[in-house]
């Protein structure tokens, strides 16, 4: 039985690609325009507007007023909310927060990200930047190379292997094709992974998710509004978030990701679930080992043993927990604001039987992990029908 | 001010621990201690989440440590290009883990999670300092 | 009779300055310390904190990160926040939302710009793109000559004048020179104020903010954990938040801002109370005109009767409604996402009988009004003993 | 991409609107009208808020307008230096407003609220394209 204090109304994205041909505000208008048609409501009905994405990318600045306006959500109130990739998944939280304690009854989740203006090294710049730049920063670090490290010290640990890793991007690459709004939609094969150049060792390529341009929409409602609006809401079960240190030294270890272990089981306690009554997941795979440990992190797998769920098949359609089977971040790309808000589009089609060939066969409940910068922050949320 | 001579690349000149810088200049590796509650930092710290005071005690990071991670990049971000490859690592020194990179005189196939590295202080051909891990002697 | 849902237990105010000799999260700290020593309790107490900035003034993206982990605040959750120039206010209102959703019990609200990296030019470069970067920033925008034209417009349709400006600033000099913690501290006489040079006519440099380096910590608490840590909580009573269009295109007028007067009618409304109960209030007086339309937006003078309540010394301490007698933005500076906390805090202190030579007699409900932009976001609270 | 073209100095070069500088380099300021709604947009807009429809028609702005608010600036930001003093205007189109700058040629003590302008489009000396408000002749 589902909390159902706070539901999702409707849901939006836009295709996400290399270089989108616009301004961000036209590109949030297009997630915009699919939630709304989703939900079937009109600007007026709408209490409030969270804008989800990191800064630097566009010279526009304070960029919730300007989409609020070209949304037409003035006077209504908005702001920016930012924890890097997983921006908008703190915006749900926030926006669940606002609704529950009564202080609007519809509220608008949108995230965005147009990247392709600046060059891939600037753009990891700029993620550098997101480290510490007094201790980090003035190494030359960027997330392939954070995220190889904790890849390293999987491997160490745990025995976890390239091919494991290389497994996972097969499975994403499986559904990426499946997805019109994905931005990679070729198929991987397994020796493709595994010869693929370097990035940042032991991760390659085909290891590491694209970058993109895209924008998400979510829209929450109040149960007495959701009752009114939609015949098929998915509610707010469980909201967890956490963090970790930014620096690499202040963590204890670099095998999991402990944020995402913290907001896991935050999210479990308040939805009063177990991670097997996960039906379905989304989970924050920028590069392979990201998936890896959030199968740990989740307590899909035991610590250490993510490893054998993707060597079974288990983490496909079929399997004991399905997960990312929309493509993830692999196969879609990865606008940073955006992503959040793409993985629980995702999972509330899921929840409404409407994934069409990706959907799991009776799924009730679901569950999302968004994950900003390098488990500085990390976001679990559990939805169900 | 003075901050901005630390590392490959700064990105930043002030900081209330330039005292650091000093102390690279001095070839020594150093943490900050909190003289009221006795908790450690590093990276050094002004101020002591613990007890909310700021009177700190500068420490050298002395002996061997060892590696809990590491990576070889092929690719860098701006103004990192011309240093290609490198390598970040994770080395912990009995409780105090610090981040940088291996010297490049440790050879690739050499290097592996656990292996026992110290400290030594570098100069920098475009005038910074930093700090490398190298193999001890 | 107060609601008394959440409250504030704790405030804190580095010094504004005008080049802080250290980082942001040094500077953050300051705030930190004097908030967490005021309410006396210690890091692990805190279940979440929420960092309040304009990004783009200092090069550490994602400070929110770094900033929970100087202040040990891992692994409670932290996010950052933006609607420039208010973000630390809302900030409040997100804090209230999750106090009173349940989600947390004891939240910080950490506001901090550090402005003085970049020089005067660069920083109204950043302001100007804070406007409509496609239709109004190419023809060379910042945020006094934004605010002359509001002044233009009010002079023009109320027959207000450039000496009742200068008059504004004539107050807050006066009780700027009483504040430890403010940038400016000199006195300011109407000749001074009337003969300095224009900088966007018909405002003149004294009607205009300085930019400064500051830190603000907010510390709110649910009813229960209130009344277990402090003796003196000051309740929030009401919120309002609202927008007008970033474009001044899109105004119905400029001589008022929609966004403040939207705010303000909805917080009286929670709070249910009227201007007239208000016993001293703190106002978003980033230029001289902007404390004018406060005085018509809040409902402290009808529309066009500002100039009236200056003129007769009404927003004095001992006049009908005492208005900034800590500085205000003009005396204290403008460290951006650090303001709004500032007016938080002087009203906590006037609310707890703690605010020393500019205390406000016997004041039992405050008001702060902090604007972000020029009237795109605007943020009312309304706060009660 | 053309839309980096409008502008003292542009911040953006991509719209789904720039056929707006299309249009001004017709000599024609233009707004969008929603062909599904009839709702109208200055500045242009590629999307209707209003029904969500993008099917927008483009139509000149004609006539003169009367000035609703200005100021003279003395100061500027960054890359707009040398323009200084300049006069910053929105004046109303019979209820379509635009923002924009006076034209150098209006005596700052002819200035005044209400007055009536009408727009001219300007090509800038460093090969950008703008408008202006001038005088009714
Ligand atoms: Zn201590
Ligand atoms: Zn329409």
């Amino acid at each position: 039985m589902s909390k159902e204090d706070v539901a999702i109304i409707g849901v939006g994205q836009s295709a996400f690609v290399r270089g989108y041909q616009g301004s961000i505000r036209e590109l949030a208008f297009e997630a915009y325009r699919e939630a709304m048609q989703d939900a079937g409501i009109s600007s007026v009905d709408i209490d409030a507007s969270i804008i989800c994405s990191a800064p630097e990318y566009d010279n526009q600045r304070s960029p919730a007023g300007i989409i609020a306006e070209y949304l037409g959500l003035n006077p209504q109130p908005t702001f920016a909310v930012e924890s890097v990739c997983s921006s908008s998944t703190t915006g749900i939280k926030i926006g669940y927060s606002m609704i529950k304690s009564e202080l609007h009854d519809i509220v608008i989740i949108l995230g965005f990200q147009k990247m392709s203006k600046i060059s891939s090294a600037d753009s990891q710049e700029r993620m550098g930047r997101g480290a510490d730049i007094l201790w980090e920063s003035p190494f030359g670090t960027m997330m392939p190379a954070y995220y190889a490290m904790h890849a390293r010290a999987h491997f160490a640990g745990y025995g976890s292997t390239e091919k494991d890793l290389a497994m996972i991007r097969v499975k994403s690459s499986k559904y990426g094709i499946l997805n019109e709004k994905a931005v990679y939609r070729k198929e991987v094969k397994l020796d493709d992974a595994l010869n693929a150049g370097l990035v940042a060792g032991p991760l390659k390529k085909f290891d590491c998710c694209a970058n993109a341009d895209g924008a998400s929409c979510i829209i929450m409602a109040s149960n007495a509004k959701a009752r009114e609006i939609t015949k098929k809401p998915v509610w707010i079960m469980g909201l967890g978030s956490a963090t970790a240190t930014m620096t690499m030294s202040g963590r204890d270890a670099l095998n999991g990701l402990a944020s995402a272990r913290v907001a896991a089981k935050n999210a479990y306690a308040m939805a009063k679930v177990t991670p097997r009554d996960i039906d379905v997941a989304e989970v924050h795979d920028c590069f392979t080992i990201a998936e890896m440990m959030a199968y740990e992190n989740l307590g899909f797998a035991e610590p250490g043993k993510g490893m054998e769920l993707i060597r079974a098949g288990e983490t496909y359609i079929g399997g004991k927990i399905p997960v990312n089977v929309d493509g993830g971040l692999l196969s879609k790309g990865h606008p940073i604001g955006a992503t959040g808000g793409s993985q629980v589009r995702t999972i509330v089609q899921q929840l409404r039987g409407e994934a069409g060939a990706i959907q799991v066969p009776g799924a009730a409940i679901g569950l999302v992990h968004n994950i900003g910068g390098v488990g500085v922050y990390g976001n679990v949320i559990i939805l169900g029908r | 001010m003075g901050f901005e001579k630390f590392g490959h690349k700064s990105f930043t000149s002030l900081t209330k621990v330039d005292a650091f810088v000093a102390g690279l200049e001095n070839k020594e590796l150093k943490y900050t201690k909190c003289r009221s509650c006795g908790k450690t930092y590093f990276p050094p710290r002004a101020d002591c989440c613990g007890c909310l005071g700021n009177d700190m005690e500068w420490i050298k990071i002395d002996g061997t440590g060892n590696l809990l991670s590491y990576t070889r990049v092929n690719y860098a971000p701006t103004g990192f290009e011309k240093d290609v490859p490198y390598t970040l690592a994770l080395v912990d020194f009995n409780g105090i883990k610090v981040f940088g990179r291996l010297s490049s005189a440790i050879a690739k196939e050499e290097t592996m999670v656990v292996m026992q590295l110290k400290t030594q202080v570098v100069n920098l051909p475009n005038g910074q300092i930093t700090y490398e891990f190298i193999k001890p002697s």
